[in-house]
């Protein structure tokens, strides 16, 4: 069980701030296939990978990443602060 | 070093002040403070800063630890909102205290390059009927390239 | 753009404030404080600032008409005091709005370096027993050279 | 006439804040070597002319520059504002 986060436009697409994903995924990319194959508001959301960013237990991290014993993956679209 | 991220107003001014009391022998003080400014084509209403709890203050405080080991700072200090912001106030405020300026300056612009694209907030436009995310800009990106490789 | 020369210390965070108000589209402001520190080998008691009444504003002024050629401007801002002051007072302070970080960065740093060697201000330390002036740096006349060739 | 101005140690070397001088220096340098002939005072102020910087009508201007026209020249050292 992963947690999975989403901000911004990725929340708004998918719908919701956060889940609790069953998976066995080895990488956030193999999660990312898994939620698009879902529904497509995920389809949408995970449309264009180099238009987001990705966060492993709140450490920015690539999505060739491997999941194991994350316990929180968030998605989001590159940060706009300052 | 202080980071500290809220929804409530504050005041720049005060916090400068504060900031620059009782610095011993440091001579440079370098604020840089990000208000709240109309749509280039206006209509804008309001701003809404989303971020993510927990990792932002984090993500602040390492790029903070990172601009300490680079230059010979005596403080610094980021403050950074989120939640809805009516134009004209400040979105957030970086501030530097140094023997030098040009350490002072630089560790300015270093956190706030660093914010701008490593630290986890989005904005968001309000217009009286639309609403929209602001777009990361190429030259944020880019920007962080002029403080690698790693200089003294 | 505002260029006060005065014996009188002054507030850096109400003058933040103040040259924050209403800057309608511009979102990012630089401020630059100098502030008394002790010597390096300690025992200063004050400050005393010499200055070149006349003189003084109109080089300021020119090097604020310069910076606003360079960058795109809303607002500059140079306070600048002269006579005696103590250890932890403001000396000066430079503030500068634009749309943009960057450009209200490289003009307050603009501003800074030639304020420090073309402005006719001549600093002396006090001590308990003894004054002397304060020498230039070489490093602070070499810092002239990275505002030239001029650039846009 | 020109009235001669001095700051900083220039000032304190010298022992006096301003003056009119009565010359016919073509340049501040020829003003410079009056000067410099008057008292010891004056010779130990302008010793190192690399030392020292110039501005005529309260520009700043190189020792060889003309005076023709000028009204005031002031001596001291470099600036340290800021």
């Amino acid at each position: 069980m992963i947690d999975c986060l989403y901000f911004a436009w990725v929340r708004e697409r998918i719908g919701l701030p956060r889940e609790r994903v069953e998976t066995s995924a080895a990488t956030v990319m193999e999660l990312v296939e898994e939620l698009r194959a879902r529904e497509p508001r995920y389809a949408a959301a995970f449309e264009d990978i180099s238009a987001l960013r990705v966060a492993i237990d709140q450490e920015l991290a690539d999505f060739d990443a491997a999941l194991a014993g994350a316990r929180e993956v968030a998605f989001f679209p590159p940060m706009t602060g300052g | 070093m202080s980071v500290r991220v809220q929804s409530a107003r504050f005041d720049a001014g005060a916090e400068l002040n504060a900031f620059s009391a009782g610095l011993g022998n440091a001579g440079a003080v370098v604020s840089f403070t990000g208000v709240v400014r109309d749509r280039d084509q206006g209509g804008m209403v309001a701003m809404e800063i989303e971020h993510y709890p927990g990792m932002t203050e984090a993500a602040i405080a390492k790029i903070l630890a990172e601009a300490e080991a680079r230059w010979d700072l005596v403080r610094a200090l980021v403050i950074h909102r989120h939640g809805r912001l009516e134009i004209g106030e400040p979105i957030m405020m970086v501030a530097t205290a140094s023997r030098h300026r040009v350490a002072a300056f630089e560790a300015a612009e270093f956190l706030m390059d660093y914010l701008k694209s490593r630290a986890p907030f989005w904005k968001k436009e309000i217009g009286a009927g639309d609403a929209a995310w602001v777009a990361a800009k190429d030259e944020d990106e880019d920007a962080l390239g002029r403080w690698s490789p790693k200089k003294d």
